[in-house]
């Protein structure tokens, strides 16, 4: 198992995310520069969250650029789980592996805090371990979260499973009071059909050791790893 | 006519003259620019010089005092923590977002320069009467810059304090602190030795933007200085986090004799300071220089403020590493000049020699001023306040808990990511320090910023002692171990002997406080001229302090309650 | 010198909060406004170029880059 | 209905990241631009008025909130 952290100039998280996979995990990750233009060899990948490239004219715009991107769209095709984080969600939106946009949060401020979270499906690279309705509490921290899709693209998400988590109360309610960023739906997380691409707002790395106030983020991980080289599934 | 000019650059009749006797000549027109912004109290530290030498500096836990970019001190485990606090005071004033943002850069580079990850920031904050006109925009603006700034780069700000009082109206305090951990054996110092050692401009380039920003620093505000914008800089976070990757990874490959940042006064005092520190000389070719605007002469290049910039001495024959560590990282990078043994700072462009002043002159001959000092009459006049309990006690801790002074940060803290990097153990609201571990080790350190301006205004002697004790306490309180302090004094105009005498007497203060807790002063920043109208702030030292834990193991559980029936205890007197 | 001016909003129906910020702070200024819409735009300088060459390059860019279809509507404006 | 139009830049002089960052990227995907620069754009819909009371309304509107001098340059334009 070989886990790829790619790092964008701007990425901010990857060291958070390459410190869980092989210090708390256990699990061999590497920081793969964006430059890079083959991920032969890697079992999954992670897009880590951050200001890539500043967050200068759209969030996650200029990163699809890269090429490394090209290779990340091949590894997703055969299955492997690729996750995008916070920033990471953003940039697999604009590179069209994940249907919608963000636009800023309605409160127009970034906001940092813990937020609880409900799972929506087991069926994707991040909840596979999770039952439906398990409750997270994770960190989020972005200005640009507020997640939009079209009427028709968000009845394709809910009918096809593809919502992964929404933004709750501790014991699961979902509504507005309870949504940081006035996305549609309280859309957290989403994957694509098959479910090995998922984009998520919360930070899961942040809430994966006890000392930093909270372990619900190491299921994610977990999943993502138990994804395996598998392919689809 | 130079003279007059002379004036114009803030230089006094007494300084031109001196400039004229050490030179034996007229200075040309950017020779005067670098002895003014030289000379300036923000560089030269002319009126508080004689003050700060009473601090006590050391110990066996400091591994970096006050001359550096940052103070360093021992945290165990082969670690240092680098640390400092600088003020940014009068831009953020002017432009509230952008002149947070960059004081947070300018922090920020002072600390990475040592060879440090920045692990975390903090601010102390002043803003003027919450109901006055113009707070609501400095405090959003102030607050927008730092979230702007700190965020992006990917440095959590982990704590802080806001306070707000009228005698801020004109002039808001934007501290800002930032502490990174580095390997004692690997730290970076800014000195240029080696002559014939090439020196490397590296980061953004340069333009036009914060010309005579150092100067207009150490100005009291006017009526007029509202229109004094240009000198306000954009900062780039995004350039700023590539600068720390690529500088971190270049200090990995052994080719960097000396490394500083370009703040106050840009390539002039980082140079200038540079050669001073290795007792050496420098030669810079302007044209060389990597500018983002057509046409600048020597002058701007020498005086612009543009951010996110860095000046590097190279060891000879490892000139190709820089080019391919700041070629990855998309910045740009030139070789502008060499070290020299001249022990003068020189400066050629397109072949004609600009400056060619002594190192000597621009640093260790400036002025220094004892100015002098007179107690101020409220000091004996002040009469106790009388407050009289009213019926209401419940209305009245409500109305407490929801004062301006007192309320709640959420509001700003959860503007400020203060979780990346995974260091966060105690953030802002869980205790009265910050509390980072260090990833990678069983080590962590807590910081705090503090002061009670109005204790200081009331005696500054022991309000300043107040203020080192609380910051102490507070990192004390979370298990840590004070180990060192940094300051950053803002205070009003020097040449008001009242104020003077603040200033001497808060310094009285806090040298006994920080011997007498063993946390000495490794580094600090003074800002004067905070005044508007002619009327002065509070004298506000702001202190900060960080301790170290033996182990993550003794980190206490922060400030709050956590269950029925646990014992509350008083402890002290 | 030829230049191209590239006006971004979002599109219809999508929500713009940095204009019912805006909104919301002429108002509370006393100015009477009916509504707001806060976009970005993008000035581009080129060497040379005929107009027709521009236009064409500058609408490649926009579907290329600077904007994202899924919220945004975009005018390109040339000049001489 | 009368429309006012506010283009807005960082002056002259002051550094634009932004434009840099996307002239970056135009130059990845193969385009020749010389320069780059990004701004806002912000559109006013008013129930009525005259051009004239418009563009002196939408004056006084940059001067209280849209613009911040110290750094950006703008101009208003009306359209009818
Ligand atoms: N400007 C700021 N930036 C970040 N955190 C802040 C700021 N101001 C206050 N805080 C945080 O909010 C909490 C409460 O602050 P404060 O009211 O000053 O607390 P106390 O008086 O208990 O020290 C602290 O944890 C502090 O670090």
């Amino acid at each position: 198992m070989r886990i790829a952290v790619i790092v964008f100039p701007g990425s901010n998280c990857d060291r958070d995310c390459l410190h869980i996979f092989n210090s708390v995990l256990g699990v061999q990750a590497v920081g793969v520069w964006h430059r890079e233009t083959s991920l032969e060899g890697f079992d999954g990948v992670v897009i880590p969250g951050g200001f890539s490239y500043g967050d200068y004219l759209r969030c996650g715009a200029m990163a699809k650029l890269s090429p490394i991107m090209d290779e990340v769209r091949r590894l997703a095709s055969t299955g492997r789980a690729v996750v995008g984080i916070c920033n990471g969600f953003q940039i697999l939106l604009e590179s069209g592996l994940l249907p919608g946009a963000m636009l800023h949060n309605r409160s127009l401020k970034f906001v940092c805090k813990r937020v609880d979270v409900r799972v929506e499906t087991s069926r994707s690279s991040a909840t596979r371990g999770l039952p439906r309705g398990t409750i997270l509490n994770l960190p989020i921290a972005h200005a640009e979260g507020n997640y939009t899709v079209g009427e028709d693209e968000l009845k394709s998400l809910e009918d096809n499973d593809q919502i992964v988590m929404r933004y709750s109360s501790s014991i699961g309610e979902v509504g507005d009071a309870f949504n940081p960023n006035g996305s549609l739906g309280n859309i957290a997380a989403i994957s694509n059909r098959s479910g090995n691409v998922v984009g998520m707002m919360p930070h899961p790395e942040r809430a994966s050791e006890l000392i930093l106030g909270g372990e619900d983020g190491r299921a994610i991980f977990e999943s993502f790893v138990g994804w395996g080289s598998g392919g689809v599934r | 006519m130079m003279e007059e000019l002379a004036k114009e650059h803030g230089l006094s009749a007494d300084e031109y003259q001196r400039i004229l006797d050490e030179l034996g000549r007229e200075p040309s027109l950017c020779e005067l620019g670098v002895l003014s912004v030289m000379w300036s109290e923000h560089c030269s530290y002319k009126s508080s010089r004689v003050h700060l030498k009473k601090l006590p500096t050391t110990g066996p836990q400091v591994v970096q005092g006050p001359g550096e970019n940052a103070g360093a001190v021992d945290i165990g485990g082969g670690l240092a923590a680098i640390f400092k606090m600088e003020s940014h005071n009068h831009p953020s004033f002017i432009e509230p977002y952008q002149g947070a943002a960059t004081g947070v850069g300018g922090i920020l580079r002072d600390v990475f320069t040592m060879g440090a990850r920045p692990i975390g920031n903090l601010n102390s904050l002043r803003f003027g009467n919450i109901n006055h006109p113009k707070t609501k925009h400095l405090f959003h603006g102030v607050v927008g810059g730092i979230a702007g700034y700190g965020n992006c780069v990917g440095v959590p700000t982990v704590g802080g304090e806001v306070y707000f009082d009228d005698c801020y109206n004109g002039n808001i305090l934007v501290n800002v602190f930032t502490v990174g951990v580095a390997k004692i054996d690997r730290i970076f110092k800014g000195s240029a030795t080696g002559p014939g050692n090439p020196v490397f401009y590296v980061g953004a380039g340069t333009g036009r933007d914060g010309i005579h920003g150092a100067t207009m620093a150490s100005e009291q505000f006017d009526e007029g200085s509202e229109d004094k914008r240009p000198t306000v800089q954009v900062g780039d976070p995004f350039r700023e986090k590539l600068l720390i990757e690529a500088c971190l990874e270049l200090m990995e490959t052994g080719a960097i004799i000396g490394i500083q940042d370009m703040g106050a006064a840009g390539l002039t005092s980082s140079s200038v300071e540079m050669a001073d520190r290795g007792g050496t000389g420098l030669r810079l070719v302007i044209e060389d220089v990597p500018m983002r605007e057509e046409g600048m002469n020597a002058y701007e290049v020498l005086l612009s403020e543009s951010q996110e910039r860095m000046l590097v001495v190279i060891a000879q024959g490892r000139e190709e590493e820089v080019g391919r560590v700041f070629s990855k990282w998309e910045l740009e990078w030139a070789k502008i000049g060499e070290v020299t043994d001249t022990g003068r700072f020189e400066v050629v462009h397109h072949g004609k020699v600009e400056c060619d002043l002594p190192v000597s002159v621009l640093t260790s001959s400036a002025p220094v001023y004892d100015r002098p000092q007179s107690e101020p009459a409220r000091i004996r006049e002040a009469q106790p306040a009388k407050v009289e309990p009213t019926a209401d006690l419940f209305g009245d801790l409500v109305q407490l808990l929801g004062a301006p002074n007192i309320c709640s940060r959420r509001v700003i803290y959860e503007q400020f990511d203060h979780m990346v990097g995974l260091g966060t153990v105690l953030g802002p609201g869980s205790a009265d320090a910050a509390v980072l571990r260090i990833p990678g080790t069983n080590r962590a350190i807590a910081a705090a910023v503090d002061v009670n301006s109005r204790f200081v205004y009331l005696n500054p002697y022991e309000g300043t002692k107040l203020a080192v004790a609380e910051v102490t306490r507070n990192v004390a309180c979370t298990g840590a171990k004070p180990l060192g302090t940094t300051d950053c004094l803002n205070f009003g105009d020097p040449t008001n002997p009242e104020i003077m005498w603040e200033f001497a007497e808060a310094i009285r203060g806090m040298a006994e406080a920080c011997l007498a807790l063993d946390a000495p002063i490794v580094g600090g920043n003074v800002s004067l001229y905070n005044a508007s109208a002619g009327k002065d702030i509070f004298p506000t030292p702001t202190l900060g302090c960080v301790g170290a834990f033996e182990s993550e193991s003794f980190i206490t559980c922060g400030s709050r309650v956590r269950t029925v029936d646990d014992l509350v205890a008083l402890v002290g007197v | 010198m030829p230049r191209a001016r590239v006006l971004i909003h979002n599109r219809k129906g999508v929500f713009d909060p940095a204009g019912k910020v805006v909104e919301g702070g002429l108002e509370r200024l006393g100015h009477q406004v009916k509504s707001v819409k806060v976009g970005k735009v993008i000035d581009l300088h080129f060497e040379s170029g005929t107009s027709e060459e521009i236009l064409a390059q500058v609408e490649k860019m926009c579907r290329e880059l600077l904007v994202n279809p899924v919220i945004e509507d975009y005018v390109v404006e040339i000049e001489e």
